[in-house]
Order: C-alpha cells, then structure tokens, then sequence
C-alpha cells in the first residue's frame, strides 16, 4: 500500500555499561524520525522504526537483526552500535538481502562484510590523519607517546592508525601504553611519560577514561603535554569531566558541537529542546545516519524493496549536519570535506585550522 | 597381620604419638583405649594414611604401606569407620553402603556407564551384596532412605556396614558403640563376634569398658600419645597406671562386673 | 508471520540455547564432583579459536575441527590438571578464572588470532541437528554415568574426598577425568559458537561469560543434567522473552534470576537421580 | 621518577586494600560470594555526589552519611537476597548466582537513576588541594586514602579478632545451628557484617570517585576480579593477607606498567594469582584448616 | 511444685515421617530428668524441640509458663536454657577459649573469666587445649568442650543429649559428678543417656520412649530396677556376648 509506512531497524545498545554510545545515537535517530515524518515522510509514505537493545551483547545484536528483520519486515537495518555487533550480526541481515548501515563503529573491515553493509562513520584512518597534521603545524610535537584501551577493538584500531601516521608526519613515538576498559588508574603510564620527555600524547580512549587521563595527567606534572585523542574523544563529556585539565586537549571528527553552520545550528537547537541536554558526536550520527537512510529511500522512488534501497544508498548524495555525504564503491564513507580538528580552550571545543 | 612400629605424629608443639608401636595378631580383635586425646583417633588416621606420619612404619601382612597412597589401601583390604560419623549426606544408605563396595568393583568404567555386559552384571551383584550388609547389622528397612534421615545411632551402623562392604581383611572401627544403648552395643558385639570367627582381624577403639573387656583378645592402651600398657585385658584393667590415667573410679564397678 | 520466517528469527537463539546446554552440561559434570572448574570460558576460547583459525587459514571441514579442537583442549585440560587440582573449593574457582583471563589477554594481544578484534568471517556450518546431537549425547552420557558406580563415586568425593578415598576410590583420577571431559565439551560449545555465529572476539570468553554459564547449572539445579539444561534455556531465552520491556529489561532479568534463586535455592529442579538402580 | 612510581603504586595498593578488606569480611568470613558488593561501591560514590551536589554537606559530613546510609541499604538488599541461603550447602555458588542477579537488578536501576555516563563531583569538594614535593606529586584524596586505609584495616582485625561481636561472627559463620544454641542469631549478625562491609565498599566507592573524579554506575566492576584475585592470593578470610596482597598488587601493576609493559597490566593481577596459588595452594596467609584429616 | 518444663502433646516431623507422636512429659524446676529409648526413638527431636531447633507440629511447650514453640531459637540462651546438642556441634573455626565465650555471651568480662576458669578446672583438658581450634580437638575434647560451652552459662535448664558420647571413664565420671552436683542447685536437667543404668540412677524422674511415644515412666530408681527396661534397653545383666 502506497500510504503505509517503511518499517526501518533501529538495532542500538540501550541498556548496560555501553549504552552511553547507543542510546544517544538512538536519540539522534528519533529526532530524525521525527522531523522526517513531520516534514510529510518519504514521498508522501511515514517512516516507521522498530527498535532494538542489543545491551551490547553480540548474540543479542544477531537475536534483535534476525527479530526487525524476520518478524517485523523492515527493508533497511540502522546500527548495531560497537565494532564486534556489527561484525557479529550484519552477516546475517546480508545473508536476506537486507541493507544495513552501521552509523558509529569505527573498526576496519565492516564494509567488507557484505554487498549489502554499508558504514557511515568516517573511519579513524581520516580523522586521525587531519589531527596529527595540524597538532604537527600549530605546535611542532616531536615526541609523542601512544597511550590506549588495548580490550577495545576501537581503541586498539586508533593505537595502530596514531602509530602509522606518527610516522608519517615526522612525530617519533617514544612509546606505546596500554590499559583495560575497566580501569581508573593511569598514573604509571603518565609518569613513565613524564620521565620519557614526551611533548604529545595520542590518546585512544573513551571520554570517560579519557577524562580521567587527562586529569592524572595534570596531576602528574605533565601540564605542557599536549593530548591528541582518536574518535572518542570527541564528546562534550571530556571537557564536562576533565574540567580545567581538558584546556589544550586536542581532538578531530566529522562533527562538532563547535561547527559554525546553520544545518548544525538547528540540530543542536532541536536535540537540546527534545531532550534537555546537547548532543555528542554519537547523537550526531545518529541524526544524519537516519536523514541519510531517509535521503536514500526518496531516492530510491515508489519502488522500494531492498535491493532498490541498496542501490540507491550506493549512489545517495547527502548533506547533513556533518556536512556533504556519500559512500564510496566499497560503501565506506566518503565525507568530502573530511574531517575537522578542534581543541579545548577555555572549556569549550574551538576549530583549528 | 598389622604392625605399628615407632609412630610419632607432631601437630605443632603437641606430640600427639609418641614412639608408639603395637601388633596385632591376625584374626584377632585388638582394642585400642585411652584418655581422651590420647591420639587414639591419630593412630587410626595414620594406619589409615589419612594422616602422614612423621615417623615410624606401618606393615600390614608385612608389607610396609606408610607411603601408600591412601585410595590403594582399601584394594590390601584395610577398611575404617569415622569416630564423627561421615557418611556421604546426599546418598541413601545402600548408595553409602555400595560407595563402600567400590575396590571390589573392577568392571571398565565405559561398561558400566553403558550398563552392559559385565558392567550389569557387577552392579546387580554389588546391589544384592549390600542388602545382605544391611540386613546384617539391621538396617533392612529403611536400605533406600536418605541418610541424613536417619538418627544417629542408625547412622553409626551404616559406617560399619560402608566399611564392611569391601570385605576386608582389617578392619579399623573407632567407637563403633558410641550412640548405642547397652543392649545395641551388645547386639553389635555379637555382630563383630562373628565377623571375627570369619577370619577378619580388629582393631576397636572404644570406652564402653564392658563391650572391651568382652570383645578383645588384647589391649593396647596410649596415653598421651605414647603407649602406656600393652597385653591381655585382665592384666590391663589391673595395671595402677591404667587406672589412674584412665578407669578412675569406675575400675571398682569393672571389677565387681567382671 | 509465515513458518519459515519464523524459524529464521529465532534461529541464532535456538541454536545458542544448544550451545548454552553444553556448556551447562559442562559446568555440572565439573560440579557433581564437587570441583568449582571454572575454566569453561577459556576451554570455550581455546575450542573456536583452534577450529576458527583450522577452518580459515587451512580450510578444514567442521567435523575435522571439531575434532581436533576437542582433542587441544583435552590436552590443555589434562596438563593444568596436575597444577590446579591441588587446590580446592574456591581456590579452584578463582584459579581456574585467573586461567581464563590470562589466556583472554593473550589472545587480545596477538594479533594473528585478531587482538581485541577477534576473528570474523567464519563458515557457518553448524547445523542444528549437529548442536542437539551432540546436546542429546551428552544427557544421555551424563544420565548414564551417574546412575553407575561412577556416578556413585562421583557423588562420594563431592561430599568428603577423604572419606572416598579411604573407600578406595582414586579420588585424582576421577577429578582428572572429569574435568578433561568438562573441558571437552565445553571446547565443542566453543567450536559450534564460533561455527554458528561467524564472528568471534575475546570478550565472548571474559569472566562475565564463565559466570553467565556457571548461572544456567546453578539456576536450574546441579542435581540432575536436566536442571543445567533447563536453565541454560531458560536464561539464554529469558533476554529475548523480555524483549517488549525495553529498557527494563535487565532489571526484570535480575529480579528474576534473584526471586527463582531466593525460592529454589537447589535450582529448579530438584530432585535427585537414583545411584543405586533397584533390582527385582 | 621511581619514587613517584612507588607512591603512585602505594595510593593503588592502599585503595585495593580498602576495597578488599569489606570484601574479604564477606567472602572470606561469612562464606558468600557478594557480586553486589561492587555495587555498593558505586552506590558509595552516587550518595556522596548527591549529598555534595543537591543538599551542598561538605566532606565531613558526607562521609559518615554515606557510611550509615549505603550499610543500611546494603543490610536491606542482602536481608532479602542472602537470607533464603541460609543453612544451604554450596553457598559460594548459589551466592553468586543470586547476587549477580541483584547486581544486574541494582546497575539498572543505577543506570535509569543516574544515566550511565560519568559523573564528577564539584571542583571545591573534599580534599582536593595538589601537593608538590620537589618531583613528587600527591593530592588530598591520596593523603586521605593512605591515612584512612591503615586505621581501618588494624581497627577490623582487632575486632574480629579479640572482640566477643567480632567473634560471634566468626562463630555464626562457622557453625548456624551452633550459634543458635548459644544464643547469636546468624541472620542478625550476617545483617551486621553486611552494613560493615557495605560501609566500607562506599567509603572506598567515594573516594575512589573523588581520586578519578568519575563516578559511574559500573564502577565498581573493574574492583570486582582484583578484589576476587587480592582475597584469594592474601587467603580467604585473613584480612592481614588480603592487605599484604592488595599493596603487593597496586604497587606491582605499577611497576610493571613503569619498567615493563602496560599491554599486560590486567593479565599480571592473575598471573600473580596463579604463581602465588602454585605455591601457596591456600594464599599467603593461610587459614589453619579447621577440619581434621 | 512449679514444672520448669511442661510439655503437652508434642508432634514433631520431617517432612512427611512423623518422628515424635504426641509426646507429653513435666521437668519440674530444679530436678533431674532423663529420657531414654533405643536409636532412631525421637530423643534428641524432643530435644531440639526445645531449644527450637526443629519446629513443631503440634503440642505445646511451655518453659515456667511460657509457650515456647514457634519462638525463634536464638532467643532460647538468654531466657537460660542450654543445650549440649547430639553430635557435639562445636565451633570449628574458634578455638576453645573462643567458643567458651561464645557459651558465655551474656556474661559480663569479668564473670565470664570466673566462669571459664571453674570450667578449666571441671576439664583439666581443655584448660590444656585453650587455643588451639575447636574442629582438631578430638572427638572426647570436643564433648568436653561442648559441656563446657553449656555449663558456663550457669542456666536455669539444661538440656544434655548424650553428654557422656565418647568420652574416657574417668570423664564421664567427672561429668555424672557434675550432673550429680546440679542436683543441689537449682538448675533443671532433661538427660538423654545411652549409659541408661547410670542415668535412671541419678534421675528424679525418667520417661522411655520408643518410636516416637513415652511407653513407660516412673521414678528413676525404680525404673533402673524394671525388667521390662533392664531386657529391652540395658542389655540384660551386662552380658555382652
Ligand atoms: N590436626 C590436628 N592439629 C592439631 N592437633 C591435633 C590434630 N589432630 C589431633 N590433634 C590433637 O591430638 C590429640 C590426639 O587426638 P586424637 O583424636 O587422636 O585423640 P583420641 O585418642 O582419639 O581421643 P578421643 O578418645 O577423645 O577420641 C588431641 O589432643 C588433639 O587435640
Ligand atoms: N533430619 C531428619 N530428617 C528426617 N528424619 C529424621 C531427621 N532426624 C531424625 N529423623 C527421624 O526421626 C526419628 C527420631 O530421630 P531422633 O534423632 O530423635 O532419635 P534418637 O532417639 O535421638 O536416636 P539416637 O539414639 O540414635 O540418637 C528417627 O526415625 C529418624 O529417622
Ligand atoms: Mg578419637
Ligand atoms: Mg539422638
């Protein structure tokens, strides 16, 4: 029927000790959602989205793909949220020929899991790049060391681009250190820093351990360090945390709460009445993931099934609050402008150039 | 049949044996008494290889067993009850009573899991053996109720009937009477009467003077942890050491008794 | 919804409740001889690593992994035997859980088995009928061993190892057997994971998940194979059941989990099987 | 550098100690596996945030507060969660079963309470002055956690140890049927311990927050298998060895980090457990084996 | 004269085996009573009855006045009644000085350490003993000390199952002594005894029991005296074989 709506997979993790990435990507989503099908649906027919918790476990990820797509018909899975879900549970949307795109993991290879796995974050391999670029130019770090979440696949994905592109740019890593998502105390890592001389530190961490690394850091003594993070860092949290010891921390991504734009503007405007609360990089992906999706099926015509969806996706030209969009042959992301850099001065994100 | 030579057991600064030594003859009933803490209980562990000794050896048919390990004891026919009853609380009383019967059990393992062949067989045969074990000390009727059920002088029974049920050679029974009023205890004498007129050799320890002084062909009797007096039972009740270490008064009723 | 569809939304799940079975199968093997072998994460680990990297670099056929997985892990079992059954009660737990996650964090860094990544991209061969065959198989065994004077002896060093041994019942031999059995299964939930879900990573073998297994025997009741199965099924189901609850989903879970301990402490079944068969 | 690394593993070890003294009084002492404890913890942490944040106590008061309300919180969770395994065989695991499940209860309604991501507690609050001494670097937090740590380790064991309630413990542990006939209710005294031990993991809760300045609903998970790792290696029940073993661990983890690699870091608490274990099959401090052979 | 203990038609069970069938019997204050009966008659349910140990069906037990049934167990020691249970029930972990003190939770510092040391001087062997861990004593010691742990609350009723279980000659004359010495004082004593002889000869009053009811009672003397007990229960003239 012409007038019902396109049921859509929303697979997130809603519940348990990560669901502070899902749940705010998921907020982003039904923002979209909403304006969307405000704004009259795609081509006249509503979006409807059936959402799941993964509660960040993989055979609930794989349970909640086979469920949205077995039981509830939907032509187009959104998510799951981390690198090992996606890995564990896109196969099997590929297996029915249903389109999934994956809006916040970051590890290499997720694209290559199927004709049908699309990912629309931008790998750490372009934003990390653009970081140790500018961090190189405005400060002329010589020293770095590597410190990261080496149980994280994110994490350890960072550790190994910093290294590459550490030495691409001229930047001598001194040394590499590791910790475990489940731990608080950095202290031995930093002094060793310390002791080390190390002007620069490339962070692989999430903003709640990171927050903390910077805060022993400055403790420590190592005040003069500047600190590069990969993607997770690009989170408010990291300043709301940190406090003072955020000041000079160094971050790029594909979208800040600090980007001057009026699509960005409006988002921010609009995420903050809904939920009492601004948005992170995830509820931004989160966002322009669903307007994306949304962006592909309009194109995608009266048609839509889900070979239709994947072709339209392959060929989707978007432009969204982190600015133009697309995919490329091997349906990774392919932002044009690529990344931004920001850093931390007086308790805000500023953008470097 | 069982020698105990020079047997010391230190537990900190206690010396709870001492240089003990004894020997039982074969298919006799040897009685093993004392004070409390004498190390009675000791000596059993020891023989048992429940507890290593720090010196001394321990020959059974005269071969020395001190370093045996403990499981390959039963299979040179030595048995043993515990003084704090041990039963195995999950089982029913034949399930105890066939635990016990396990050295005699030589089937494959595969078989008997299957339940086949001579798997079958040996269960069937091990299931009949330890109703006529029960029946023996008088706990027919209640072969299939949990143990925990019982009261505690069934349950004393039950130990005995555990340890007789791999046949031994040599049994060791610590207070076998305790929990049992005087005509139990005497049913239980009769008991171990015809068990020794089968061939098998005892060693008892008891208090109960009355069913010693019956029962035993000799006595043996530690002091702390050494061996105080050793021989005949008449010339051990008499022996002034004894009495004082451990008879007391009741020396007098034994005599009038006697 | 048409059969098929239906079938195909609850596949992975029912095939992880036949997984799940083993490994509870598994973790009461271990318990019925009183051993708190905690170890069953990292025999799981050790299972589909070996048949995920056979099966992917050398392109072996399941039924050849599978077998020489079980094969690794017997070994691996058998060796740590000797150090670790020395210890007892919760010492052995904590050991044994030490194991697992050393092994978990050599694995997270080594990058030919995919670091903290894991391995992806495995063939799913596992068939269903696979999985509950061999489900079926270890009941059965399980059934058949504790109704013999194995099951008895068994039972006997769980309640006073001294006391069994100065019965005559090789006390190691039993633990040891057992336990390299345990770890067999286990390494076979491993390989039919690994086979089943195409993708495997460390964290599927972390402490958590040695806890979410020992939690199926315990919940539903280490007295009999059936109790270790049922609460297999029922815990792995119980996420999906609760699906519709949304974000109060783990709170039901938990209180559930709390309310079935809290009344049937001995698990939900209780009763016990007969080691002594009654003849005529 | 070295003597900043040894102070660095001091502050680490001390914090173990004092997460795992509570511990021990549970596992080691009343025979239960309490994963809730790692709760407690956070709960510790939450308490002092809203007492600091909504009602504005400062630190002195905070402390004590947190201390009775999170031990008669954790008195009325293991009341309903401990108490139907009373007289059970097999405790350590239908414990750890039940209390997983409260755990997994109580982190949700944690998380719906609070939100999952971390918090931080006001900049002015508690001890947070930085203390330089030429290299060496301490704060405030640190100072109080190695005053604190001692006092309450030597105060616990003198208790249980020579005090007739500290024995009665002991005793409704060791023996429910026994400790009934003499007149100690075991289910009062497992009440008592359990506020004891709770007031302790929310002592170390808060300031562990206020060390790391996060505190998060899943904190105290990371504290779980070290304290599982410290009690064991010290040897169940001894808290002297639970302290030995929580300073060894902080101050080895990081040396290791220091000298070595920090890849293993997490792996050496259990490689520690495992060599300890080779060695001494029932932890540094062993417990006299009360059973006779 | 005023019943410490007055018991009315006492049922007890486990689970579905009635173990007791309607018991009644009367310890009036500060007399010696004892219970005899063969294994498995439902002596120590009586007694764990008592003290609260096992609930009962139905009757009721009333302790000077007071129904005690359905209270909870823990309360029994502080209205003075002490048990010396079947099978000892000492605490393994604590050592012997401990569990003494453990026995004398209610006495003040001071009165307790008079106590105890009356108890080191009633068992010598334990005095011997006073550290080490209740659970490597031997089974004798452990008797002891659970006599020990009971007395040293100087109670209003006793309750002693079995009190001479494994004990040397020479001890369960001590302790015969000690009950003998209760006599004069005005503590009440429910005996259950195997060595059943010495017991009546002591007792003021004894009941029989025999599965799960009281068949015979009288005066203890008397009893001691009665064919029907010296066949059944003392094993004849004290000929064993
Ligand atoms: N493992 C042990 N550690 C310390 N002391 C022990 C140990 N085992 C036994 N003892 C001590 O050794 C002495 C001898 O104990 P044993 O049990 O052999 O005595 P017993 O002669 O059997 O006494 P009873 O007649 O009371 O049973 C006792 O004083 C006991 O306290
Ligand atoms: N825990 C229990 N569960 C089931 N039945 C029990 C339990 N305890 C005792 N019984 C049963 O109750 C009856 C009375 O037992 P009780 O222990 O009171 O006997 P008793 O007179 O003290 O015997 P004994 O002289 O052997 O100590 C027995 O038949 C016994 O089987
Ligand atoms: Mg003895
Ligand atoms: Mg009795």
């Amino acid at each position: 029927n012409d007038a019902d709506p396109i049921p859509l997979g929303v697979v997130q993790v809603l519940s348990g000790p990560q669901s502070k990435y899902g749940a705010n990507a998921n907020k982003g989503i039904e923002l979209a959602a909403e304006e969307i099908n405000k704004a009259g649906g795609i081509n006249g027919r509503p979006i409807r989205l059936f959402t799941e918790d993964t509660a960040g476990s993989k055979d609930q990820a794989i349970n909640a793909v086979r469920k949205v797509i077995g039981q509830n018909k939907v032509v187009l899975v959104i998510g799951p949220t981390l690198s090992t879900e996606v890995f564990a549970a896109t196969p099997i949307a590929n297996q029915r020929g249903v389109p999934s795109v994956a809006l916040t993991a970051t590890a290499p290879g997720i694209a290559a899991i199927g004709e049908f796995s699309f990912r629309a974050s931008l790998p750490e391999d372009r934003l990390i790049p653009a970081s140790l670029k500018r961090a190189k130019k405005l400060y002329d770090i010589k020293r770095a060391a590597i410190l990261f979440a080496n149980d994280d696949s994110n994490m350890k994905s960072s550790a190994d681009i910093f290294k590459k592109e550490a030495a691409a740019n001229g930047i001598e890593v001194v040394a590499v250190e590791a910790f475990s998502s489940r731990d608080s105390d950095f202290s031995a890592q930093l002094t060793k820093f310390a002791g080390l001389g190390v002007d620069s530190v490339l962070v692989g961490a999430y903003p709640d351990a990171g927050a903390s690394i910077l805060t022993q850091a400055r403790r420590l003594g190592l005040s003069k360090v500047r600190f590069i993070g990969g993607n997770g860092f690009n989170s408010p949290k990291i300043i709301e945390l940190a406090g003072p010891a955020a000041e000079g921390a160094m971050v790029s991504g594909p979208w800040s709460i600090a980007k001057e734009d009026e699509a960005n503007r409006t988002f921010i405007a609009a995420y903050q009445a809904k939920y009492g609360e601004v948005p992170d990089q995830f509820g931004a992906q989160g966002y322009d993931g669903m307007k994306l999706v949304a962006q592909a099926l309009k194109n995608a015509g009266a048609t839509i099934d889900t070979g239709s969806i994947r072709t339209a996706l392959q060929n989707v030209e978007f432009k969204g609050v982190m600015g133009p969009f697309r995919f490329d042959q091997n349906r990774e992301a392919a932002l044009s402008d690529g990344a931004v850099t920001f850093e931390v001065v007086n308790g805000a994100f500023k953008i470097v150039q | 049949m069982l020698e105990v030579k020079n047997i010391s057991v230190r537990f900190g600064g206690l010396m709870a044996l001492n240089d003990a030594s004894f020997q039982v003859g074969r298919g006799t009933v040897h009685a093993l008494i004392g004070p409390n803490g004498a190390g009675k209980t000791t000596m059993f562990n020891v023989i048992s290889g429940v507890q290593r000794p720090d010196a001394g050896r321990i020959l059974v048919g005269g071969a020395d067993i001190t370093k045996l390990p403990l499981h390959r004891r039963a299979s040179c026919g030595m048995a043993r009850t515990f003084q704090n009853i041990r039963l195995f609380s999950g089982m029913n009383v034949i399930e105890n009573v066939m635990c016990g019967m396990h050295p005699t059990l030589f089937a494959n393992p595969v078989l008997s899991i299957l339940g086949i062949g001579k798997g079958r067989a040996e269960e069937r045969r091990c299931h009949g053996r330890c109703l006529e074990i029960l029946a023996l000390v008088g706990l027919a009727d209640v072969a299939y109720s949990p143990v925990t059920a019982l009261s505690y002088g069934h349950q004393r029974r039950v130990e005995i009937a555990r340890a007789l049920a791999s046949d031994p050679a040599l049994l060791l029974l610590d207070e076998p009477a305790a929990g049992m009023n005087p005509s139990e205890t005497r049913d239980l004498a009769r008991l171990l009467v015809t068990l020794r007129q089968g061939g098998l050799t005892l060693v008892v320890v008891e208090h109960d003077l009355h069913f010693v002084m019956k029962l035993s062909d000799k006595i043996t009797v530690l002091n702390f942890g050494r061996v105080l007096a050793d021989g005949a039972p008449l010339a051990v009740r008499n022996d002034p050491r004894v009495i004082d270490a451990y008879l007391g008064s009741s020396a007098a009723s034994m005599k009038e008794s006697a | 919804m048409s059969f098929e569809d239906l079938w195909w939304t609850y596949e992975s799940l029912v095939l992880s409740i036949g997984i799940n079975c083993l490994l509870a199968l598994s973790v009461y093997l271990v318990l019925a001889t009183g051993q708190m072998f905690l170890a069953q994460g990292a025999f799981m680990a050790i299972g589909a690593y070996t048949s995920a990297m056979l099966s992917l670099k050398c392109g072996l056929a399941l039924p050849v992994t599978l077998v020489l997985a079980m094969t690794v892990s017997g070994l691996v079992a058998f060796a740590i035997c000797w150090p670790m059954l020395r210890l007892s009660g919760v010492y052995l737990g904590i050991a044994t859980i030490a194991f697992g996650e050393v092994l978990r964090a050599v694995i997270i860094n080594s990058e030919p088995l995919g670091g903290a990544l894991g391995l992806n991209g495995i063939p799913t061969s596992a068939s269903p009928a696979l999985i509950y065959g061999a489900v079926l198989i270890c009941i059965v065994g399980c059934f058949a061993a504790i109704r013999s004077k194995v099951g008895r002896a068994m039972e006997a060093i769980r309640s006073d190892e001294t006391a069994a041994q100065v019965l005559g019942i090789n006390v190691f031999r039993y633990k040891m057997a057992v336990v390299v059995v345990a770890a067999m299964v286990a390494s076979a939930a491993g390989v039919l994971n690994a086979h089943s879900h195409s993708s495997i990573s460390p964290e599927d073998f972390s402490f958590e998940a040695t806890v979410t297994i020992l939690s199926f025997a315990i919940m539903g009741g280490i007295s009999t194979p059936i109790g270790a199965v049922l609460g297999a099924a029922i815990l792995t189901s119980l996420p999906e059941a609760l699906r519709g609850l949304a974000d109060y989903r783990s709170l039901i879970n938990g209180l559930i989990i709390v309310l079935v301990v809290a009344f049937r402490p001995e698990g939900l079944v209780s009763w016990r099987v007969p080691k002594a068969r009654r003849h005529a | 550098m070295l003597a900043q690394q040894l102070l660095n593993g001091l502050v680490l070890g001390t914090i173990y100690c004092l997460f795992s003294i509570g511990f021990n009084l549970i596992f080691g002492v009343l025979h239960v596996i309490n994963l809730v404890y790692g709760v407690y913890f956070a709960i510790g942490a939450y308490a002092a945030l809203v007492l600091a944040t909504t009602f504005g106590l400062p630190f002195v008061a905070v402390v004590p507060a947190v201390v009775c309300v999170v031990g008669l919180i954790a008195a009325a969770i293991d009341w309903v969660v401990l108490t139907p395994l009373k007289g059970r065989d097999g405790r350590y695991l239908a414990s750890l079963i039940i209390t997983m499940g409260a755990a997994l209860f109580l982190y949700s309604v944690l998380a719906h309470a609070f939100g999952v991501e971390a918090r931080r507690f006001p900049n002015d609050f508690g001890p947070s002055a930085l203390y330089r001494f030429g290299n060496i670097s301490i704060t405030g937090v640190q100072i109080a956690i190695l005053a604190i740590s001692p006092l309450l380790i030597g105060g616990l064991v003198y208790f249980l140890r020579y005090s007739r309630w500290g024995i009665a413990i002991r005793a409704a542990a060791d023996n429910e049927r026994a400790s009934l006939i003499v007149g100690i209710n075991p289910t009062l005294i497992t009440l008592g311990v359990s506020f004891l031990a709770a007031a302790l993991s929310a002592t170390a809760g808060m300031l562990i927050g206020l060390n790391f300045n996060a505190v998060q609903p899943y904190m105290g998970e990371f504290m779980m298998l070290r304290g599982f790792a410290i009690v064991i290696i010290g040897g169940l029940g001894s808290l002297p060895g639970a302290a030995i073993a929580g300073l060894a661990l902080g101050i080895m983890e990081i040396l290791t980090s220091a000298y070595g690699s920090s890849l293993y870091r997490e792996v050496l608490t259990f490689a520690l457990l495992l060599l300890t274990l080779w060695v001494f099959p029932n932890g540094l401090v062993k417990q006299i084996n009360a059973r006779r052979p | 004269m005023n019943p410490a203990l007055q018991i009315r038609d006492l049922v007890l069970a486990y689970g579905g085996i009635t173990a007791v069938k309607g018991v009644s019997l009367d310890v009036p204050a500060g007399k010696t009573v004892c219970l005899v009966g063969a294994n498995g008659a439902g002596k120590t349910s009586v007694m764990r009855a008592i003290s609260g140990l096992v609930k009962a069906k139905a009757g009721s037990i009333r302790y000077f006045g007071d129904e005690l049934t359905g209270r909870h167990p823990a309360g029994m020691a502080a209205r003075g009644i002490a048990h010396v249970p079947e099978g000892r029930e000492t605490f393994q972990r604590l050592s012997v000085e401990e569990s003494l003190r453990m026995g004398g939770f209610r006495l003040p510092r001071a009165e307790f350490g008079h106590r105890r040391d009356a108890m080191f001087e009633t068992f010598p062997r334990l005095k011997e003993r006073r550290t080490q861990l209740s659970g490597l004593l031997s089974g004798g010691e452990q008797q002891m000390l659970a006599m020990a742990r009971a007395l040293i609350s100087n109670p209003k009723l006793l309750l002693l199952d079995e009190p001479s279980m494994g004990l040397a000659p020479n001890i369960v004359d001590e302790v015969f002594q000690v009950i003998a010495d209760l006599r004069q004082t005005d503590t009440t004593v429910l005996l259950v005894e195997q060595n059943a002889l010495r017991a009546l000869e002591l007792a003021d009053y004894a009941y029989v029991m025999e599965t799960g009811s009281i068949v015979i009672e009288g005066e203890g003397r008397q009893l001691a005296n009665d064919p029907r007990i010296t066949t059944a229960y003392l094993g004849g003239e004290g000929d064993c074989l």
